[in-house]
Order: C-alpha cells, then structure tokens, then sequence
C-alpha cells in the first residue's frame, strides 16, 4: 500500500495502462505540454511522446468522436474533457455514436473507448464550470459511467475502464485531485458495478458517490457523536448501478438520505429514490429523503456557492429530522 | 473516338449504378407497401458519385457514409439481399434489422454506418484515420456526407483536425445543391465547398458528380495522395437528388424545370450512352444486364421476406459487448 | 370550439404570435421553403417572409445561441430544433446560456426564447431519431419544459411560452402532430406548471406528459372494462411541476404508474417517484412503478421498437400486478 | 516627428491601458491573498487590443467577451469599483456576486459577458446583430474571442450565419498565440486567422495587436464597414499574454526568452515612448496619471471591502424574471 493523491493514482493507472498496451493513447485539450488542466498527465508527454499522448484543439465533439473512431479501428484511445462543462459539446457524439454503434450494427462493432473529465463544483468558478451532469450520463444505455471517490477507486476504476469493451465515462470530482488515500499498485482493476459500504451504521444509510462521498462520511462523524450510526453507501458506478447493495443495506437500517450533487429536480440521486420505492419500499420506516444542489445556476461568491451544494451539515440536519419524525 | 477504360470495367461500373437504380427504385414501392418503414432517402440521380468514388478504394480502406447510403453500401459489395433483409427489419439484415435504411453497417467491408446525424459521420472517420496512422497501415478512411453538414461545426472541427494531424481521410462531399428543402446559396455565405478547404491548409478538389469517368478519375488522385501520406483531401462531388428528400417531401422548394434539367444529365443515361459510343454496349446486352440486376433484386427481396425476426427476448442484448467470465 | 389536428394548432398558435407580436420570428432548419420537417409552419413564410421565417443552415448550437442573442436584444424569437434527436448539439447554449444569463448576470438580463422541437419514437426511425429527453431538459434550472399532450395544449402552451420571460423548452411528440382534438381559438394562453386531471379514477393514478398520455387513457379504458378505475394525470410542464396535483391525486388512489418514454435509468419518471416518496409515502398503499423505455438505443424493426416502448398493454399489466399484490 | 492623435485622447487611452494593467496588477495579489477567488485570468500585455478596439464603439453597440475580459470591462467604461466588487463576490458587484471574474455584465452599457465556454460567446454575438438587423438599428455587435476558439465549432456555424445573413457582427480574434498551453500551430492546421474568412465570404482583416493606434485604426475600418451594412467583419489582433493563462499554470508550454521577446514590444512602453516623442507626455505627467489610477483602483478595492454579501435567502431569486401577476 502506498499513500498518495487521487491525482498521482489517475497519472499512475494512465502511466501503467500506456507502458503495458500500445493501443492505449491519451488525447485532449492541454494533456501534453500544459500536463494536464488538473495537472494529472503531468509527465507523460515526456515519457510516451507526442504520438501517445496528444493536445488537441479545442473541439470537443470532434474529438470525442476521433476517440469513437480509433476505438473501432483497433485502439484503446483515453480522452480527457477538460470538465463536464464543456462535454455538453461532445454530448451527441457520445448519444448518438458512441452510445449505439454496437446495438445498431447488430453487434459487429464495440467502442473501447475511455472518456474521463473533471466534475462538479465547490471552487467558485461560478454557472458555467460548475456542474455535474453524471447522472445525466447514467441515462444512456450503451455506456458505462463510474464515479471513484478514493485515490484506490480513480486507478481501480479507471483500469477496470481500459479493459471495458465498451465506452465507459469516468467522472473524476476536481475538489479530489489533492485528497490522499492508501493504494495498492499490484492490484488489479476493481469491479464495475458494484458499489462499497464506507462505514457500516444502522440508524440510517447515506447513499452517494464521488465528490460526495467525503461530505457524507463527515455527516457521518458528527452523527456518531449524537449516537446515530449512519451507514455510508459509495455507488462508485452509476451505470451500472448496484441496486443490490443500496437494498441490502435499507434492509438493515430502513431509512436512507441519497446525497447528489447534481440539481435536485432530475438528478440521479431521484434515479436512486425510484430503485428503493420499486425494490424496497417495505423496508422503509419513512420516506427517502435527497440532498442535492439548489435549483440554480452555480453562483460565485463562496458564501452563496456553499448555500447551493449539499454540505455535510445538511446531511446531518436531514437525518436528524428524519429520526424526529419516527415513531 | 476511343474509349478510355477497359469494357468489362466499364460494364462492371455500369451494372453498378444500375443496380443502386433499380435496388432503390423497389425500395420505394416497398415501403409505398409498408414493406419497408422509418425514413427511406432515395439516392438516384448521384450513383455515378457512390460507384466512380468507391473505385478508388481498397477492401481494407474504410467507409464512412450518411443516412442516405444505399448507393455506397451497394457499391462497397454488401449484398443486396442483406440491405434488403435490414430495410425489411429482418435479423437477417446487415444490422440486424437495428438500423434499417439510415444505419448499414457491414465490419467485414469495413463499412461504418450509416449516420443520421448530419455531421456525424466525420469526427468519427477521423478517429478511423488515426488508428491506421498510429498502427502505421497505408489505409484510407472515406467520408462521405452531404453539402448540408459543410454548415456543422463538426465539418469545420473534423477537417482541421485531419488536417493537423495530417490524417489519411478522404473527405468527400456530396453536393447536391439541397439540404432538404434549403438551397446551398441559403445556408452557405460561400458557396462553393471546395474553398473551404483552405481554411485548414488542406488540398481540394471539385468534379462533376453526374461524369461516372470523372468522379472515379478526381477520386483516384485524391485518394491516392491521402494514402501517399499527404494528409486529408476535400473532394467536392457536384451532384443533384432526382426524388424527394425523404418519403414525407412534398418538394416545394424547387421547380419542376430545375428537376427535368438535372434528369437530363442523368448519370446513368450519359454512361449508357458513351459506351454505346464506343461500342461497348448494345441493346441486348443491356437488356440482359437490366435482367440480371432484376434477378438479383428480386433474390434479396424474396431472402428478405423469407428471412426470420429477430427475438423479442434479445431486445437489449447487444446494447453492451458480452465479456467472457 | 374547432376540431384540428396538433400540427395546425401549433401552426394556429405561430401565426397567431407573428401576427400580434412584431418582435416575434421562427427561425430553424427548412421551417420556410420547406414547410418545416412535420409541415407545422406550412404556409407562414409565404404569409410573414423570409425576415420573419428563417431557414437556417444545419447548425443547431448556433442558430440556438443566435436565438439566445436575439431575445437579449429585444425580440421574441421562437427557434425550431428539429428534433430533440438534435439538440443534443445545442445543449451547450442551451445549459451554459439561455439557463444561464438571467442569473449570472446578477438579475440584469432576461431571454424570452421559446424553443420548439419534436420527441420521442415509435416512428421506426432507430437510435439517432428516437429520442425522448425532455427529462433532460427539466433538469436544468433557469429554463421551463412544457409537454404539450393535446391540440388544445399545443396551442395554450405555446401562446403561454411565448409570454413567458424565461426561456421556454416545448416538446412536440412527434406522433402526436396528426392527432386530432376540440381547440378554442378564443382561449388565451394555458397556465405554466398545472397539471390536468385528464380522467378520474379511484384505483390507482397513471402519471404522465406528452406522447404517452393516450397510452395512459388507452390502458385506463381497458383497466375499466375490469372494473378498475385509472385517474390520469397530464404533467403538461415538467418544470415546473406540480407536485400538489401529483400527490393529491395519489391521496385519492393511494397507488400510482408513472408512465415516461424516456429510458428507465434517470427517466423524468424517477424525479416523479422521488417527489410521490418525498411527499405521499403515508398515503401509499404500495410502491409506484414505473413504464418507461427498455434500456437500449432504439431498434427499427416494429416489432422490437414496441417492445421497447411503454404500450398501453404493458401499463395495464403493471397497474393489475400491483393491484394484485394488494391485501 | 508630428502625433496622428489628438494628446487628449492619446493620453485617455494611455491611461485606459494602465488603469487595466494596474487592476490586474491589483487583482493577482488580491487573489494571493484570498480575497479574489475562483478562476482569474490576467489581461496583462493584451491591453492595446480591448482599449484599441472599444474607441470603435458606441455607446449602443453592444460587446460579447470571454473570461479574460477585465480589459473589454474597463474599457468599456465599467466602474473599476463595480467590476472589484464582483471579483469579491460582493452584491454590488456588476453582476451581484454571481459570476466573479469570468463573468462581468453591464446591461446599461450593452456589456453581455464574460463568457467561460471557448466559443460560447459568438453565437450569441450573432444573435443580438440578428435583433439590431431585424428592428433596423445601425448598430454593430464586438464578439472578442481568443484563437483557442478558432477551433470550436462555433466559429465556423457563427461566421456562417452571421455572413449568410449579413449580420452586422464585428468579429475580434485575440490571438495571443495559445489556447492555454496549446500553441496556434498545434490547434491550427491553418495558422493564419484571417484567411479563415475565405471560407465564408467575409472580410478580413489583421492587425499588430501590441499597436494601439494601429489597433483602433483597425477596428474604426472595419467597424465602420460593419455599421455601414457590408456584413460581418473578422479582424485579428496578434498579440500575446504575459502572465500565465490563469493562477494555476506552470508555463511549461513556453520559453521565458519567447516571453521576454514579448514583453520588449509591451504595449503601455510602446505607446509611452510615442507620446514622449510626440511631446505628450512627461515624468510628472506619467507620474500624476499613475497615481490617478491608484487611486481609483484603491477606491475600488475600498468600495469592494465595504460592499454587502446577497443574503443567502437569495440564492435561486434570480433564476426565473419575477412576473407582475
Ligand atoms: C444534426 C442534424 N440536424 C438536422 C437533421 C435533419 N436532416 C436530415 S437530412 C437533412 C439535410 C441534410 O442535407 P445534406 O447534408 O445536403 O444531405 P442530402 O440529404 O442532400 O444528401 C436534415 C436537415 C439531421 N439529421 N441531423
Ligand atoms: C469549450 C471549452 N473548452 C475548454 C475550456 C477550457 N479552457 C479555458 S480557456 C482555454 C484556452 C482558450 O484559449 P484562447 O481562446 O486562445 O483564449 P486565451 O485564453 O488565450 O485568451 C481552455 C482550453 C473552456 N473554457 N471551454
Ligand atoms: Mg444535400
Ligand atoms: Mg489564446
């Protein structure tokens, strides 16, 4: 086990992946001489050259597609998108294309593609580079999308990614990249879809994923405090999306807070409310609450952005008026 | 005057283009029957662009192609009977009657697609073209789209990063003056395509697409400067649509006359009509060659009807690639 | 009141603006010379010219974004994206500035824009013409998504867009446009965010918006014949929604199906779900289903394109399932 | 050697150029500590293109910038205390708090951002000449945008359609040579901008965009081409940054003798040592120019510090346009 940063765990399963396969090649906006936006393929031009680790212009649709091609002629191409704020403009290459070429062709073709990209928000970059719109991907049949949220799930995840026949979209949290976690480098790539129990609880189960996680597994501490043990849920995939665990633990604690940060109204945190009303409804003791970002456009000023994300203090006051309503 | 091809290709091209003609011809009365459905975009009037192009390509050349892509899937050799079978919805189709019309698919032809999505064939050629550069194979990735997506911003992202990377696409578009219902002049400030290309440092070229002779000389040059190493080529083929956009036109946003001048330069007719020049070509043996594209029409319908549904319980089954446990 | 079809009250509706409103244009893909792809603006550029019915060049996030322009700078435009299929090039203007600029401008600025297109399958047109996201859309705040399911709706809606200050998403399923119903052409515009109690019923409540909605009465008409009572519920808005109506209804039934063309994972059904757990779990005699679309890129062959589909068949079996697993 | 300008007005754009060079001066070590947040992207050494290029305007045309627009804002006549506040995030800030530095509005003065999608800002800018047009007003729509954006999508549909139309669209490309660490030649296969135009049949124009006077001779010309009624205007300004893209950059992309080259040809030096020659300017007038802009940059930071935050009750009140009922 070494300790390190999400990002050097993203660069390190980057680095594996090119040294070990030579269809894998890295392609995006500043990859190479810049070292990456979030500075995680810092290095690799240097080590794997121009050929394998690529700058392109910025046209997002164009090159997600040119991922979508090399993928069909043999490759195994990594694409960043800076964020997800700007894959709005790749989103019909990856609706349209990348999503449905194996279904339309009948199964002749298979898509190898990786796509990651930065998300969510808690920098004060204000309504245009602040969203996270995973859940909006976890709406397309024919992809796959994993949200890790430890430094161990960025490189399991994303090696689990690579060896994928089938595109799968990696969302990494920017608020992630300097958080550090114990990584084992001899392991293999982590299972896709399944999702991890953070900390086992009985009085209620916090269900979330990614840039959530940490806020939640904070609500979890302070609730402990009070004597509520919370169990926290890490999704890591939202597609596909691992109904059995959410269930198993509702079964054991009856109640559950879903914590998304996408909009409230459509996010996949609802995705999540339906599944235990569908699957696991007789285990509830009360109705399924949300903590999600507040129907607005991110704004910029600290204080307002702090008011519009979920924070660990409304997950706390969430269960807190949850287990008030009891008996 | 003597000719400038060989007669059997010659005839070969020919059979070609008639058999685009006569195939989509009882694809229309098919669909009139509820044989086929969905969109059904007739190519007639541009074979001579799908057959002279598709000369200048190689079987591990790749194909990238748009909704209205009977005429290119034909002349890459897909059978007619497994279009046929796809357009009926059959599982026998050449996508397993997932697609039909919009979407042949053929990985054996290296045939991909089949976009509906005007514009979104190009991206993904590209991507195809730099496989084959970074695998170093000496290969071509064609890219056919219509005048129509020059205005995407996925035409102008796509060429320049062709052009960047100096990528082996041969970027052919299919000028027939009509995006649907809305002239070329009326969705272009520049109308003449070709100029485009200079936006990106890429070399260009224009050929009258209704010339079979043309379009397959212009191609041959083209392509064979992208294989060369050169990087991408814009070739622009100026072509008309005879028929209607789609099954739904009404076709009120040109005129009759303007229709009847294009008729007149109906590729098929002008190619009949040099090889009788040059003696290649007499009654008979075009009756006997409309025969046996008849024959072989009326051999992929009958498969087509014949061939079997496919299975409700496998509704979702291609949706991912299974893996082995 | 006059019997018209859906396409020729949207008509009634455009030509009514233009004529009314000089601030007031269409612009979008072959909606002059042409007609218009489903022939809705047959007629208007012959009756208002080219100024004021626009053919635009294939360039969805453009023309999108002029629209955006357009209505800062004092007019009323109504943009055509042909279908949602296409959209998707468009979401960027769409998410990153028409929901934007009111907010991040700080309040300065409004867009009036009204954003028509068609949804939806089951017209055998595969995966890249079959989409229905409108749930997408309405998870996007600074915008409203409207669903018109009936004639008279196509109308009110759109004349109700097209007062409204805000940037306004209408979704026309594309089936619906030869369908025909009573239409008052005196009735001024409908209200933004009501639902319609569309039949009354006792047992159960079938939710739903827009191309669905005769599914829903079809599987109600069917469900009475057994003596079981459906209420229906039109969404009519998506957002806003109204969650009162939703759950008043579900205080009468105590059971409901949510009935949304979008693929299940992520469906606008979900959000539904999420609110009926949120604020009628008490009034719950069970769990609310959901008939959504089968998680695959849509198929051609009819017989597979309705087996992905919601069916009225499909909604019938669910209500009599659920019914049966009463007691 | 006798001065194309009035001293008046050179010395007004002199102190144009400083007063943004010193706010930004101001605004990184604020940022340093703290006070500033999110995302700052200095203007430094781009000065002579946004005060060049606004001396064209008018106070009823209409301006559309990207997220590094500190210049365009103050230029364009924006308090320095309105746009400080923003970048505190406070409510009186120009766009209440809501956007920070990349997005600064001023309806008054017909300023619609800030834009912090590349490219996001055109069509838009194609919109509002699209209402000017339509309601008959001769006014013209500046669309700033960098040479990263030349890339997107956006700028062929924009260009299209603003020339298609004859929009009265003033096109202003800051090319300063990187779309952050991406050189022009490594995002272009074209590097020339201008002859991108070719493409859509519009003029075309470039300028040395370290020129100030050159700069707004540029952009009168074309501005006044636009106004006129000729359609859309494209006009490159070469120039380039000085400072890193944003706070978070290591310049791993340049060298610092490829910076220093720059830096000689500083746009404010330039112009000081014209006015100098030309007599306009001495010590005690650069230094009383100086401490003139101190000042009100000190006021502005004064203003930003006492300035109100939004009460949180606010948070979604400026989502929907409230509606008198
Ligand atoms: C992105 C997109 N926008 C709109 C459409 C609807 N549409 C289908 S074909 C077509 C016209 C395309 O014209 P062109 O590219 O010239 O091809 P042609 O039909 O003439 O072969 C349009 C607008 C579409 N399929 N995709
Ligand atoms: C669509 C989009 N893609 C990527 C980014 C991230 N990004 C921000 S600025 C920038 C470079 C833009 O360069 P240029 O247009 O030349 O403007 P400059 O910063 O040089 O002024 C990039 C890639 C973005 N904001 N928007
Ligand atoms: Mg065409
Ligand atoms: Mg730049």
């Amino acid at each position: 086990m070494t300790k390190m940063t999400y990002r050097e765990a993203v660069r390190g399963a980057l680095r594996q992946a090119l040294r070990s396969d030579p269809r894998v090649f890295l392609m995006g906006e500043d990859v190479g001489r810049y070292g990456g936006a979030f500075a995680v393929s810092h290095g690799l031009l240097e080590e794997f050259g121009p050929e394998r680790v690529r700058d392109t212009p910025l046209s997002e649709n164009t090159f997600v597609g040119a991922g979508i091609g090399a993928a069909l002629g043999g490759m195994r191409p990594i694409v960043e998108v800076m964020t997800v704020n700007f894959s709005l403009l790749a989103l019909d290459q990856i609706v349209n294309n990348a999503a449905t070429l194996r279904h339309m062709s009948g199964g002749q073709l298979s898509v190898p593609l990786v796509v990651r990209m930065a998300t969510g928000g808690g920098r004060q970059l204000a309504a245009q580079h602040s969203h996270s719109l995973e859940g909006w991907f976890a709406h397309i049949p024919g992809i796959k999308v994993l949200t890790p949220a430890t430094p161990a799930d960025a490189r399991g995840l994303l090696l689990a990614a690579l060896r994928d026949p089938d595109p799968v979209f990696v969302f990494e949290h920017a608020t992630l990249y300097p958080t550090e976690g114990e990584v084992d480098e001899a392991a293999g790539p982590a299972e896709i879809g399944r999702a991890e129990v953070r900390r086992a609880g009985d009085a209620v189960t916090l269900i979330t994923y990614g840039g959530s996680l940490g806020k939640a597994l904070q609500a979890a501490d302070r609730l402990a405090v009070e004597g509520i043990e919370a169990e926290v849920v890490d999704l890591r995939s939202l597609r596909p999306l691992d109904t059995a665990s959410i269930l198993a633990s509702i079964a054991r604690t009856h109640r559950a807070v879903i914590v998304d940060e996408g909009w409230r109204t459509g996010s996949f945190a609802a995705e999540v409310s339906a599944r235990i009303m569908e699957g696991g409804f007789y285990d509830l003791d009360g109705p399924v609450a949300r903590v999600c970002s507040a129907e607005v456009p991110m704004p910029y000023a600290k204080h307002m952005e702090d008011a519009a994300l979920p924070q660990a203090a409304t997950i706390v006051a969430t269960v807190q008026e949850m287990l008030r309503r009891r008996g | 005057m003597t000719a400038p091809v060989a007669r059997e290709h010659a005839l070969a091209l020919l059979r070609q283009m008639v058999l685009i003609r006569r195939f989509e011809e009882r694809s229309a009365e098919l669909y009139t029957r509820g044989k086929i459905r969905g969109f059904l975009h007739l190519y007639i009037g541009e074979e001579a662009v799908a057959v002279g192009a598709m000369q200048a390509l190689r079987p591990d050349d790749a194909i990238v192609a748009t909704y209205r892509e009977h005429g290119q899937a034909l002349a890459r050799g897909i059978p007619a009977a497994s279009l046929m079978a796809e357009m009926y919805g059959k599982a026998s189709g050449c996508s397993r009657g997932h697609g039909g019309s919009m979407h042949f698919f053929d990985a054996s032809r290296r045939f991909y697609g089949g976009h509906a999505i005007v514009g979104g064939g190009l991206p993904v050629a590209v991507g195809l073209a730099l496989a084959d550069k970074l695998q170093g194979r000496p290969r071509v990735t064609a890219c056919f789209f219509g005048d129509g997506a020059v205005a995407e911003g996925e035409f102008h992202e796509s060429l320049n990063l062709a052009a960047l990377w100096t990528l082996p696409v041969l970027f052919l578009c299919e000028n027939n003056l009509y995006a649907m219902g809305t002239a070329l002049a009326r969705h272009q400030s520049q109308i003449d395509v070709r100029l485009k290309a200079q936006a990106y440092a890429m070399a260009a070229d224009a050929v009258d697409g209704m010339d079979l002779l043309a379009v397959e000389a212009a191609t041959r040059r083209a392509a064979e400067a992208v294989r060369r190493g050169d990087g991408p080529f814009l070739l622009e083929l100026r072509t008309y649509r005879f028929r209607a956009h789609s099954t739904a036109d009404p076709e009120l946003y040109r005129s009759k006359e303007e229709v009847e001048r294009w008729r007149a330069r109906d590729p098929i007719a002008l190619f009949t009509a040099r090889l009788r020049e040059w003696g290649f070509l007499g009654d008979a043996e075009l009756a006997a060659l409309e025969a046996s594209v008849a024959a072989e029409i009326d051999a992929a319908i009958a498969a087509a009807e014949a061939g079997p549904w496919e299975p409700v319980e496998d509704l979702t089954k291609d949706v991912y690639t299974p893996v082995a446990p």
